[in-house]
């Protein structure tokens, strides 16, 4: 008989990305194609994802690379294989007349998953070089995402900053994105898309089987790469993203696609040891660390 | 004179007074006797306007089942049990009903509890807690005294002194009346201007009559059954 | 008597939906689903086999860790209002148990000891403990001094005094501790679930509020509370009117 | 007798931090810390201007809420226990209120009024009145007949009534209420300021918990802990001291 | 023949009893007479074993400051108040003491409650109440009975039925001995072997003596205070 395959758990938001990625991974038996049997475990929130991998219930999560490197810092040996390089989405209000950053004075923003959420701090960093400082200069408002979408519906925010799958549904809706954050990023002087979120595991699992890791990579790469182009391939996951029209439903596919990464370049870690350093200064206590480059997995 | 008319008591399906009334003239003392479980305390609460019953008058109307003639007087009720609170010490509670602390001193002596102040109610004797409670009745002033068993549990010398009390403060007061329910023979002859006794179940008035027109013999065949 | 206490209720519940009803008419939004979108979102989740299964997971959870909480707490609560040495000695920890955040206990657990569901059921009974010991405790203070000498010159057995002196007068503090017990515990599983389980009522609430399918999370949080007014109607309340029969005013002898 | 009462407790905590701090120098785990690490993140939140902000905005909001929710939910339940009527009538809605999961009443307030303080407290409010109006039901139905037909004979004022012989009779029951009344706000304030407030203990243990930094959540959670000790050493145990001097066994006249 | 030793006892920094010791013949009755207030509750709660004072011997180790000679005999105790458990019937708080029905309901006719069995006892007048703990005393069988007052409120008759029933059942009984507290001279010296007085403050024996031997005169006097 044959030898099962080696199971490879991982932990995925149940309504999430991750798991339409990962759907389709498994309705094209891509995980059996690379030795091994994929176990998707579904919870509610993050937080029960990063809990999972920390007490070593997961093989990988996807989160990004910000928690990894503090949770690193902390004494944890976690690696990073891109998912996607979406940031997020500056979303404004239907009727906001705003056009520089000193226009946002005294503006309601909202800011879901609390202070680091990246969008919001590449606004800052921005913001900063033209000496404004946002922090002090607006009504900031955190929040979980769903409530945030919906204060900015009854007119309670006049910008919101938050993951890129919520905006599309807002953008779907009609609002506009308020800035382009690859061109702040460029005009930050990153310019070579680093991929925000990624797959993570533990650096002792890599060693126990290391074979594993590098199919799984393979695996989600032929999985993107079909996503990529396969609308049929799509059709099939629909019912998985709750989309209530073809507009959020078309938005959100376009979003997947636009976010799907390249392989590490020496370029994008050398931006993201850039980005954490930016991101530590604007810290009111800055830890003066620096970004494990060894974080990023280079694999085959 | 305070007249009431019950037309009878049911408590939890089972009927413990039948139709009777009560009589007591003012500044007079009526005495209650009757065996122990014949409805003198249930008597005494309906006549407080603590229990009562309601009977369907014709039309679909309920009224009350007793009332009084001509008027309801007021009334201070001394309980069959003492009924302090307990988290109150024996001046706290007396205050509460007569808020001037000499004369609720001056009671306190009268009944020798002087010494008492300060002491909360578990930490006297039963005796001594009745005689709290009496203080605390005689501190009202109502038109009409309930007294039930007042002097149980007190030895003879405490309990004569006690009657006396309440001969003086009540019984010898002009417009003050009492009904006094007792199971002491000498002590309801002594005390009171009139008499009556409860018997049978449901209870009856079996027997009423002036102190001077009592008939001592009758009376004590009446209360052996 | 026994069919006006219900319809007394059901009148109340009636009034209550028909006030919902109306108001939800009123303002016309997803957000205040009416009665009607309220009951479809229970029947699409009731058909497609989420409802029933999600209950009966977390339904479970309650009950295993209300029985050990329940248990455990009852015997530390009035152990420390009889002794007061043992109050003394215990309190502290109770301070800290009874403050220490849900999230805090649920995290630290889960990562200690594994997304398992023993981890799971110890968070929500380590959460519960403490309420029930505190509100036992003060049971335990209020006992009769009398009855308790009482049973001691009539040599009442252990087992008697509890049947017929303890726990009578514990029983207004068990329902307490019953009643709010059954409400916390079914709101800590919910965390629970959030955190770190593929399954239950949790669960499914957070994904619908992900989606903000307002209809559904009421579905499912009405789901929960029919179960738990079934409980109160067929067991609660019962309890509590036998044990209110001795009491003055009841039409009882 | 005061200062080995004291003493007492004070052991009884060191013995629990020793204990703790054996088992983190045994595990030396960044998610176990030792007491030294969580003392370090306390000073650093401390310095950084943190900890105290946070702890007086959360604090501001769980005595709102804590007065509010004790005041009507007391009213209600001693209602509710007096009258049958008031029970039959409301317990529906109280068994509603009681379980109906935090988060539904946050995000529904939320949704409905906007991401603003008002929300926030009321929220807490609402999920905390049905308990304490749970708690002081039973105290309502246990009052003494013998002694409420007294004040009635005896003329008491409501006033008297009130301060003598209604609180005192509700009084074990409002220790209940208030303590696991506390817990219970300040763990719902930590949700309601996690999901909508930018401010407060509960932002602050979310970001913590975000990098998992355990040591800053025992901080934050020890910080808070320490006030409830405080508030229970001088206001409640004095209180029940006070309470308990006239029953039998005090050693009170 | 047992023996009570007291060396004193301090209750709330006031010292309630000094030295005294109560000496009961086995099979007889000793009567207990005092004011109200003189510790008589007191004695008998700490013959009972449920009120105790711990005194330092020389060494620091503390010993009870009271004992029983030649050894504790087993105690049954009719409380100066019913303390009968609310939230059960009649019947079921007898049966809790004697798990013989027929047993109980021999002894609740003769105090004439047999009616009563499911009673709760907010639902019997306190006369009632005082005879079914009286009931629950008498099944118990005990080698010496302590009773506070057992006959307080109940009418005379009453009272001297199970005054009667007192006497058959433990009097007469050739083992069983008895402690018996009443404020009344007259049931004490029917009832009672042996009569002693209890008096002053703290509390002591002031009078002590057999049936025989009694001075009706002085006691009378003593009672007087
Ligand atoms: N709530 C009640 N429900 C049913 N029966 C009751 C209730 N209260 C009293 N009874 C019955 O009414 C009768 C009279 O009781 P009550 O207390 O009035 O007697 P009493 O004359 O005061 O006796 P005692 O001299 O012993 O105090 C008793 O048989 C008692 O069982
Ligand atoms: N726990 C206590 N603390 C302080 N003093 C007490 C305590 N218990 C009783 N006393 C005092 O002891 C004295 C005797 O009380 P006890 O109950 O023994 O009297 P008694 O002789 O039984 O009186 P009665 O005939 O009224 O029942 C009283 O003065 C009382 O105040
Ligand atoms: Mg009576
Ligand atoms: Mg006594």
């Amino acid at each position: 008989a044959k030898e099962p395959l080696p199971t490879v758990h991982v932990t995925v938001i149940s309504s999430g990305t991750v798991n339409w990625e990962l759907q389709h991974l498994k309705n094209m038996q891509l995980d059996h194609s690379n030795g091994f049997n994929l176990v998707i475990d579904p919870v509610a929130s993050l937080s029960a994802a990063r809990i999972a991998i920390t007490s070593g219930n997961a093989d990988f999560i996807v989160s990004d690379w910000l928690w990894v490197t503090e949770r690193n810092m902390k004494g944890a040996n976690l690696r990073f294989i891109p998912f996607s390089q979406q940031i997020g989405s500056i979303i404004a209000a239907k009727d906001s007349k705003m056009l520089n950053f000193s226009d946002l004075k005294g503006k309601r923003v909202g800011i879901a998953g609390g202070p680091l959420n990246k969008g919001w701090v590449l606004l800052r960093a921005a913001a900063k070089k033209e000496g404004i400082d946002l922090q002090n200069d607006v009504k900031i408002q955190f929040g979980a995402p769903p409530l945030l979408n919906q204060a900015l519906r009854s007119g309670q925010l006049d910008m919101l900053a938050t993951f890129w799958h919520y905006g599309a549904r807002l953008e779907a809706e009609g609002y506009s994105k308020l800035y382009s954050l690859k061109d702040v990023m460029k005009g930050l002087g990153l310019t070579s898309d680093i991929p925000m979120l990624g797959y993570l595991f533990n650096q002792s699992f890599e060693d126990q089987h290391p074979t594993l890791v590098a199919g799984f990579y393979r695996a989600v790469k032929q999985a993107k790469a079909q996503l990529a182009i396969d609308d049929e391939a799509w059709t099939a996951l629909r019912p998985l993203m709750k989309v209530e029209n073809d507009a959020i439903y078309q938005g959100l596919v376009a979003g997947y696609r636009a976010g799907i990464p390249s392989d590490i370049t020496q370029e994008q870690i050398e931006d993201a040891v850039n980005f954490y350093q930016m991101i530590d200064e604007l810290k009111p206590y800055p830890s003066g660390t620096q970004l494990n480059p060894e974080l990023f997995y280079k694999g085959l | 004179m305070f007249e009431f008319h019950v037309e009878g008591l049911t408590l939890s399906q089972r009927q413990i007074l039948s139709a009777l009334n009560i009589k007591v003239n003012s500044g007079e003392t009526h005495c209650l006797l009757g065996p122990s479980g014949s409805g003198k305390t249930t008597l005494l609460n309906l006549m407080a306007g603590l229990e009562q019953e309601n009977v369907e008058a014709i039309g679909g109307e309920t009224r009350r089942a007793n009332y009084w003639l001509p008027h309801k007087p007021e009334i201070g009720y001394l309980f069959q049990q003492p009924r302090l609170l307990p988290w109150r010490t024996i001046m706290q509670n007396l205050l509460l009903v007569e808020p001037n602390e000499e004369i609720v001193l001056k009671l306190l002596e009268e009944v020798k509890l002087q010494d008492y102040v300060d002491y909360y109610p578990s930490k006297i004797s039963l005796g001594m807690a009745r005689r709290v409670a009496l203080v605390r009745c005689l501190l009202l002033e109502p038109e009409l005294v309930l007294m039930d068993e007042p002097l149980t549990s007190l030895d003879l010398p405490t309990a004569r002194e006690m009657r006396v009390l309440i001969k003086r403060l009540v019984c010898d007061h002009p417009t003050r009346s009492m009904l006094y329910v007792t199971h002491d023979l000498e002590e309801a002859l002594e005390l009171s201007d009139s008499v009556s006794v409860l018997g049978n179940s449901p209870a009856q008035v079996i027997y009423n009559s002036r102190i001077d027109a009592v008939s001592r013999q009758e009376l004590e065949m009446l209360l052996k059954h | 008597m026994k069919s006006s206490r219900l319809s007394d209720q059901v009148i109340a519940l009636t009034c209550l939906l028909a006030g919902w009803w109306l108001v939800a008419s009123f303002v016309s939004s997803p957000l205040l689903p009416a009665p009607l979108e309220v009951f479809e979102a229970l029947s699409k989740e009731f058909r497609e086999q989420r409802l029933v299964e999600s209950l009966l997971v977390t339904l479970q959870r309650v009950v295993i860790s209300f029985v050990f909480a329940m248990l455990l707490g009852g015997i530390v609560g009035v152990l420390m209002g009889r002794f007061r040495f043992v109050n003394r000695i215990l309190d502290p920890i109770l301070i800290i148990l009874l403050n220490i955040p849900a999230l805090v206990v649920i995290i630290l657990l889960y990562i200690w000891f594994g997304l398992v569901e023993v981890a799971a059921v110890a968070a929500v009974i380590i959460n519960k403990l403490p309420n029930v010991a505190v509100t036992l405790r003060e049971g335990g203070r209020m006992f009769d001094h009398e009855l308790e000498e009482m049973s001691v010159m009539y040599k009442f057995s252990v087992q008697q005094k509890l049947v017929h002196i303890w726990w009578p007068q514990l029983f207004p503090y068990i329902m307490i501790a019953t009643r709010s017990g059954l409400a916390l515990i079914w709101k800590i599983v919910l965390v629970v679930e959030l955190l770190g389980r593929s399954n239950g009522v949790g669960f499914q609430l957070h994904l619908a509020f992900q989606s903000f399918d307002v209809a559904t999370i009421l579905a499912y949080s009405l789901a929960f509370i029919s179960v738990v007014q079934l409980i109160e109607w067929f067991i609660l309340q019962p309890l509590d009117r036998k044990a209110s029969r001795w009491q003055k005013g009841s039409s009882h002898v």
